[in-house]
């Protein structure tokens, strides 16, 4: 694909404006060992407008808000504020100059409140420079209040969802006076209505002349809110535009590089009878009766919002996670609750959301890595040598084209992607019948997201049962013979592979009670 | 340099950590043989010390000075390296002796009081697991109070009294050695211990899943591995082999009392941190606690024969300790002592 | 503050908006759960203190609550420290033997100079603590070493200086001044002014930690170190600067440990590290970070002491009273575990009624 | 002071060599002797080892032996044990050594008799597996003559406690025997409790606290160690206490001189441990030497000591405590 293709059909460039940039990137380059993260990135913020920033996952775009927030120092590229070329060494810096930062997992302190978590390092203060809690709890409620949300300024952070922690965060921007407000992906979790408050937010912010970066893969929401909206791929900025000027099938082939193409209709011998049940699965606060089949050599795919509990569905079927009430059975024998190692025995494997945290031992070898589910089959005489380990690694490496320096070197020397294969070859080394897979693909490039893809379907051919949890609506539609859509907890809907749309299932996963009111 | 230098909060723990906790085979490589070069520099100073140092009655004495200690470090190692801590082990010793003292002047025979004393071994680490694995308790909190609960047990069991009068064929552990070695038998136990101990830890199942766990809990447990029931049995085994080690120490010295081995929790600990076990768990080698406890012993020994003032063994202790953190981190350090000063003078812009 | 006061005007524009401005039902319940959680080792306390004068009434008398106010003077204030120490998530094992230390050359400045000035001692005490405290708090904070594994090879170092310089010496309560030794006996009523300073200074220290923005980051540390880096809190001179504190509180109460006990060799304040930390965690401070008062663990201290002072007024045998207050601490622990799980599940039940 | 000037040690030396040569044999001089107290760096030992006080280390210097002091960083066996094995290993020919336990160290001490080295116990004995005990005050002395001393400052009646060292102390609990027994002969004075200490001032002091608690009508406070009494005398010294609980027991005099002066003791007893250590060394000397056989009945002149006859326990009896009060206290400083 050829740049200068999207600089004639959008007007490039070329976007003459009266403004002032208030700051701006250029030519920013972030690498990470082997991974580059960034390697072009450009992007000017005007006062006054909501600027988007789309792309698919593992663009580059929350490594380019990092560099805004002095999170990330650019290895090479210049920051601009006010058009004098700064740098940012640290948070505070950013800070200091008035760049507030929405980050996509919020990070909050659990023990403080919410005033303080609001507040902190810059707390009102009374005499003796003693911290005016009342002011500053005062001042909590009049943030809360222009988000019309109720939220208790003196509660404690601990407990709160994450639509709450969200907002806690947008909170924590305004507080700040800033001139730059970036948020990336602030929507993810919350429901329209929250949505709708946070829109009408962001036009008063801009109507006082704050600058916004606003990042979401929502492409609706682009149209709504922003003026301008800038294209990342593979860490390159492809181009910047008036979102007046575009439309969203044009930003997705920007985004993507291609044209979105759904998955032709694979025949594949599904098997009628259901292999895994779930029936009226139920756990207090975080999910409740939850019911359906995957049957053996069919993929099917659990759709919804972040933080509808889809997660929580996966954990408590694999045993990590303790349920109330119901049952999950495999071949129709009941499983032991909240037991992970018989879940496994009955032949059910997990590719957890959280790689990092859930599917590796960072500091432990490749080789141990993709062992890890096998050591029972892999010991002689009770004993396990590391020849063996490793020569099991590395056969199920050449099957998944797993790319790697030495089996011995530390799983996190790879790339998120190979990370990834290195989870599922622990999963599919065991030949599950059942694979649970929560967002197989994220933060993972394109390339390697076809292989795992590739090797999702394969596997449902070679008779697997297959649940796929992924908040990316093309992956769900791509992979999914059923999709089952929950919503706050609960399964609201159901499309087979025909009869899905993107909008179908947005609407059955965002359509809350306000909204049927209103 | 300052280039290449990212802030993230992120990435500094993770580089720390790796720095710490990854399981780099050339990093644990150069800690073994460090610790082994201290080892024979201690050796070295011994024998220039004292012409006495390298005779076998004093390797019977090295032995004998820290074999319980060092039986005591090792299940306390695979804790570590899971990611917890246990400060009672010294505790249970003390309440191992003063049952075995208690039972004895009671009539029953030591045959039958050695299983009882490691059953009640067994009873105190499983009320360490219970209250750590299922109570959910922090276990530096939950081990310094059992710490204090079972010393006091020991001293109700026991109160003022001093039980000494065992039978000559079990309390001659303490001056005779091994047959045919120069070995106290506390050794003897130790090393068949810490082959067992290592071969469990570095070849098996079992042991993976500790290294795991002590890594990364919540990705051992999404690979299936019982987390709790695991931990749950290092307590019960730390019990058994501290209540055993208790039994050794008892007939070494022929003597049962309630405060025996006070106090010696710290001195495990420390072994086992100069072993090179990450504090953090998910690192750490049985071989290294074979050095380290041979290290301890000699280095002991030696200023001990050369009329090093013992009042200073405290420091000697502590440095080695600290200097086995330290050496690691050292380059850290200086690299963030420095990155502190570079970024002092390259302060960004700032609101006016 | 200029943004609050705009936002307030701004506000009544925004005068559509349903905004209820006191706190909602949930909230006013949790709050007051939290409160009693540093509330409700008080109550132990009480009931503690009620059962045990109800059957030795002198338990209450004024010279019995002297002895336990002094004793609880010098935990408390070590507990001070501990807290700051604790709260960012870490732990000071070492103060033990700063505190043996400090006792040793403040009051042995008497022995070699016969005519020295008692603040000139106090002032000893409290830079030898303060200098102790500053190598732990460098290797930690800058050194990136775990504050567990330095604090225990500090606390056989330090402990190893103590024996060096004391050797086999002793300073004896007659070597000592009477103005000295009045520091600890001197009392208003049957309280010891001793422990009305030391009241002040903890309540000082949990005012300072609970209203100033430096304070407050180290509940910040403890709670999250990443999110406490993205706001900007310098994380290394935080929890240096606890480090040091703790090291200097613990050198003033060598001073007063002196003051109190009279005679000191090497072996003073010998596992109090231990008792600290229980006092602490006792006293409701979570022992991995992020919160607790300095106020609770002082009541932790006083808890302890009163325990450890009812079980010998109460007769109970000598060989009993270990095995009681291990099982007390175990029991404070758990307790203190199942408020904060009830407390987050509460929490948790009631965000998910109040979210839309 | 009570301290022996070099010149006089000299002297003695010189006296008792020629003694010595007299009831048989001369004492050997260069033999490696390793006094071991049971912990290192406390004032009572330091005392009665050092050279600088005239204790065990001065006799074996005027004797012209090598003598030096060592032992572990805490009372317990496990901590002197190394101590006494490298002893024997660097080739000692008399170990001095005050046990931290009767029995804990047999086994080693046996090892080292039949290697030929002459044990000599001081301050605290191993009866089994020593040589030579030499006692700083017999058992039973010590027992009963804190019973008499705290008789006649509390009229013989009263309640009376005992604020002893650790539960298992040895000397301790054989001193407690004793006052037992001897209080039988006071039918109005009642022993109402024993408390631990653990000889660690903080725990000392809040033992006699919950004591002073407990039983409001106590009168008197037998402390039989020198950690327990002086927490005690610091507790007592405030005017509600003064002269209304007595208390007394066992304490070096710089410890009690600010109490004896303002009444708060009246009177305690200690042996000079300087004494004890000097006496050990030059038994330890003599019986290395084989100077003396150790056969009950024997006598020998100990320098400066004057004349020891070894009793039919094969010990030495260093002679009554010493009863320290206002009229002599000031004559002392150790
Ligand atoms: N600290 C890091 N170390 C190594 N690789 C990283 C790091 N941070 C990001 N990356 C990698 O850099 C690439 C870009 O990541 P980034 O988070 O910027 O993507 P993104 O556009 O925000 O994606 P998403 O839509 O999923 O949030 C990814 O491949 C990611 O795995
Ligand atoms: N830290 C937390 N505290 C309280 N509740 C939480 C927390 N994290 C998640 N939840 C709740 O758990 C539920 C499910 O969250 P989760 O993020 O697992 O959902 P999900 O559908 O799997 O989303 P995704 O996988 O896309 O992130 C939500 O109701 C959320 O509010
Ligand atoms: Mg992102
Ligand atoms: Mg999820």
């Amino acid at each position: 694909m050829n740049l200068t293709i999207y600089l004639e059909i959008f007007g490039g460039t070329s976007l003459s404006n009266d403004k002032d940039s208030v700051i701006s990137l250029t030519g920013a380059k972030k690498y990470f060992g082997a991974v580059h993260a960034l390697e072009d990135g450009q992007i000017d913020l005007f006062a006054g407008e909501a600027h988007a920033l789309v792309g698919e996952n593992g663009a580059g775009k929350s490594t380019l808000v990092k560099i805004f927030a002095g999170l990330h120092r650019p290895d090479s590229g210049s920051l601009k504020f006010d058009g004098n070329e700064v740098f940012f060494n640290s948070p505070r810096d950013a800070i200091e100059a008035g760049v507030a930062v929405i980050y996509q997992e919020p990070t909050l302190f659990p023990d403080l409140t919410v005033a303080e978590n609001i507040f902190m390092e810059r707390q009102p203060q009374r005499s003796f420079r003693r911290i005016d809690y009342r002011s500053m709890n005062k001042a909590a409620r009049v943030i809360f209040s222009r988000l019309e949300v109720d939220l208790d300024p003196t509660r404690l952070a601990l407990g709160l969802s994450i639509a709450e922690q969200q907002i806690v965060e947008i909170a924590k921007a305004l507080s700040l006076e800033a001139r730059v407000i970036i948020m990336d992906e602030p929507t993810a979790a919350l429901s329209s209505v929250e949505v709708h408050r946070l829109f009408r937010v962001a036009e008063t912010l801009k109507n006082s002349g704050v600058a916004i970066l606003f990042i979401s893969h929502r492409l609706d929401e682009v149209f709504t809110l922003c003026e301008r909206v800038t294209v990342m791929r593979d860490g390159r900025f492809v181009l910047t535009t008036m979102s007046s000027e575009t439309n969203e099938d044009a930003l997705v082939r920007a985004m993507v590089g291609r044209d979105v193409e759904r998955r032709s209709d694979q025949i594949r011998g599904i098997d009628l009878k259901p292999l895994l049940e779930v029936e009226h699965l139920t756990l207090e606060g975080l999910f409740a009766d939850i019911s359906f089949t995957v049957a053996a050599g069919e993929v099917v795919a659990l759709s919804g919002l972040v933080g509808a509990g889809r997660s929580e569905v996966a954990t408590a079927i694999f045993g990590v996670r303790r349920y109330d009430y119901g049952s999950v059975k495999v071949g129709g024998k009941a499983l032991k609750r909240g037991s992970p190692s018989s879940a496994m025995a009955a032949g059910i494997g997990l590719v957890p959301e959280d790689r990092r945290l859930q599917g590796l031992v960072m500091e432990q070898s490749i080789a141990r890595n993709i062992a890890m589910g096998s050591f029972k089959s892999l010991k002689r005489k009770g004993l396990i040598r590391s020849l063996t380990e490793t020569r099991f690694a590395a056969d199920w490496s050449v099957k998944l084209q797993i790319k790697y320096g030495n089996l011995g070197n530390s799983v996190s020397t790879l790339s998120g992607g190979n990370q990834q294969k290195v989870v599922l070859a622990k999963w599919m080394s065991r030949s599950p019948k059942v694979l649970i897979v929560d967002e197989p693909t994220r933060g993972i490039d394109i390339g390697t997201k076809a292989e795992v893809h590739r090797l999702i379907l394969e596997l449902a051919k070679s008779g697997v049962a297959v649940l796929v949890i992924s908040s990316e609506l093309p992956e769900v539609l791509n992979l999914a013979d059923r999709i089952l859509v929950m919503r706050e907890g609960r399964l609201v809907a159901e499309f087979d592979h025909k009869g899905a749309t993107e909008e179908a299932i947005i609407a059955a996963a965002t359509l809350s009670k306000e909204v049927k009111a209103a | 340099m300052l280039q290449a230098e990212t802030i993230e909060l992120k990435d500094d723990i993770d580089s720390n950590r790796g720095a710490k906790g990854s399981f780099d085979v050339r990093s644990l490589v150069r800690w073994e043989s460090g610790l082994g070069i201290v080892l024979i520099a201690s050796l070295i100073i011994g024998t220039v010390a004292s012409p006495q140092f390298l005779t076998s009655a004093n390797f019977f004495n090295i032995g004998l000075s820290v074999g319980d200690i060092a039986i005591m470090a090792l299940p306390l190692t695979l804790i570590v390296i899971s990611g917890e801590i246990d400060l009672s082990v010294a505790s249970i010793l003390g309440l191992s002796s003063s049952l075995l003292g208690f039972l004895w002047i009671h009539g029953w025979p030591i045959q039958l009081i050695i299983p009882v004393v490691l059953i009640d071994g067994a009873i105190l680490g499983f009320i360490n697991g219970f209250l750590v694995t299922k109570l959910g308790l922090p276990s530096l909190a939950v081990t310094i109070g059992t710490l204090t609960l079972y010393r006091g047990i020991a001293l109700i069991l026991l109160g003022s009294n001093i039980v000494s009068n065992f039978p000559a064929s079990y309390t001659t552990i303490g001056v005779n050695p091994i047959p045919g070695t120069p070995l106290p038998w506390s050794v003897g136990i130790f090393l068949i211990l810490a082959l067992i101990f290592g071969v469990v830890a570095h070849f098996t199942p079992l042991g993976r899943s500790i290294f795991a766990i002590g890594s990364n809990s919540e990705a051992a447990a999404y690979s299936g591995i019982k987390v709790k029931q695991i931990k749950m049995r290092l307590y019960i085994l730390s019990g058994v082999v501290c209540s055993l080690a208790g039994i050794l120490f008892t007939f070494r010295l022929a003597t049962a009392e309630y405060d025996n081995a006070t106090g010696l929790e710290l001195n495990a600990v420390s072994i086992v941190l100069l072993a090179g076990v990450s504090i953090f768990g998910g690192r750490g080698t049985i071989i290294g606690v074979v050095l380290a406890a041979a290290t301890v012993g000699a280095i002991g020994n030696a200023l001990l024969l050369a009329n090093f003032p013992q009042q200073a063994m405290g420091l000697i202790n502590g440095g080695l300790l600290l200097i086995s953190v330290f050496v690691p981190n050292a380059r850290e350090l200086f690299g963030r002592l420095r990155g502190h000063y570079a970024r002092r003078r390259l302060v960004g812009l700032r609101r006016g | 503050m200029t943004l609050i006061e705009q936002n307030s005007q701004s506000n009544p524009s925004n005068s559509g908006s349903s905004v209820e401005l006191v706190p909602s039902g949930a909230s006013k319940f949790t709050s007051l759960v939290f409160r009693a959680r540093e509330f409700g080792i008080f109550g132990i306390l009480f009931i503690f203190v009620l059962l045990t004068t109800a059957i030795k009434p002198r338990f209450l008398a004024g010279q019995n609550i002297k002895f336990i106010l002094i004793d609880t003077t010098i935990f408390a204030l070590l507990a001070l420290g501990e807290t700051m120490v604790v709260v960012s998530k870490n732990v000071d094992l070492s103060i033990g033997s700063i505190l043996g230390l400090s006792a040793f050359v403040s009051s042995n400045l008497y022995q070699q100079f016969h005519h020295v000035s008692i603040v000139f001692v106090f002032a000893v005490g409290i830079g030898i603590g303060l200098v102790l405290g500053v190598v732990n708090g460098v290797l930690i904070a800058f050194g990136r070493v775990p504050s567990l594994v330095v604090t225990l090879a500090s606390l056989y170092i330090f402990r190893g200086l103590d024996v060096l310089i004391v050797g086999g010496r002793q300073v004896v309560a007659s070597s000592l001044p009477s103005n000295f030794l009045s520091v600890t006996s001197a009392s208003f009523g049957a309280i010891p002014i001793i422990s009305i300073v030391v009241a002040i200074v903890v309540f000082g220290g949990a005012y300072y930690l609970k209203n100033y923005r430096s304070g407050r980051d180290l509940y910040a540390i403890g709670s999250s170190e990443q999110a406490a880096g993205l706001v900007g809190i310098p994380i290394a001179k935080r929890v240096f600067t606890a480090f040091a504190i703790s090291g200097a509180i613990a050198g003033l109460a060598g001073v007063i440990w002196a003051s109190y006990y009279g005679t000191i060799d090497s072996t003073a304040g010998t596992g109090y590290e231990f008792t600290v930390v229980t006092a602490v965690v006792v006293g409701g401070v979570a022992i991995f970070g992020g919160s607790g008062s300095a106020i609770g663990a002082a009541i932790g201290a006083l808890l302890l002491n009163t325990i450890n002072s009812s079980l010998y007024v109460l007769g109970v045998s000598a060989f009993w009273d270990q095995a009681i207050s291990g099982l007390l601490l175990i029991l404070a622990i758990a307790l203190d575990r199942g408020i904060g799980l009830y407390l987050a599940k509460s929490l948790r039940k009631r965000s998910s009624r109040v979210a839309s | 002071g009570t301290t022996v000037s070099s010149s006089t040690s000299t002297t003695a030396a010189s006296t008792a060599t020629t003694q010595a040569a007299a009831s048989g044999g001369s004492i050997k001089t260069g033999l490696k002797v390793v006094v071991i107290p049971k912990v290192i760096g406390n004032s009572y030992f330091t005392t009665a080892d050092s050279v600088q006080s005239g204790g065990a280390l001065a006799a074996l210097q005027s004797l012209g032996e090598t003598g030096s002091e060592t032992s572990g960083t805490a009372a317990t066996p496990s901590s002197q044990l190394p101590v006494i094995q490298s002893a024997i290993t660097q080739g000692a020919n008399a170990l001095v050594i005050s046990a931290t336990d009767p029995t804990a160290l047999c086994p080693t001490l046996n090892q080292a008799m039949a290697k030929g080295i002459t044990v000599v116990t001081y301050d605290s004995d191993a009866p089994t597996c020593r040589n030579l005990f030499v006692n700083q005050a017999s058992t039973s002395q010590i027992g009963t003559s804190e019973v008499d001393l705290l008789a006649k400052q509390i009229n013989s009646t009263g309640d009376i406690a005992i604020v002893s060292a650790t539960a298992s102390a040895t000397n301790q609990n054989a001193w407690i025997g004793y006052m037992k027994q001897e209080l039988t002969k006071y039918p109005n004075m009642h022993l109402v409790s024993i408390v631990y200490g653990n000889d660690d001032p903080a725990t000392a002091t809040a033992v006699t606290q919950g004591l002073l608690q407990q039983y409001p009508n106590l009168k008197g406070i037998i402390s039989p160690t020198t950690v327990g009494i002086a927490a005690a005398a610091a507790l007592l010294d405030t005017p509600q206490y003064r002269g209304k609980i007595a208390l007394t027991g066992l304490a070096t005099p710089n410890e009690m001189k600010k109490y004896v002066a303002d009444g708060t003791v009246t009177s305690f007893e200690l042996w000079n441990p300087a004494n004890l250590g000097y006496l050990a060394g030059y038994a330890a000397a003599e019986l290395a030497s084989k100077a003396i056989t150790n056969t009950p009945g024997q006598t020998f002149t100990a320098g400066k000591l004057g004349k020891y006859t070894i009793a039919s326990d094969h010990s030495i009896l260093l002679g009554a405590p010493y009863v320290f009060d206002k009229t002599n206290i000031n004559n002392f400083n150790f």
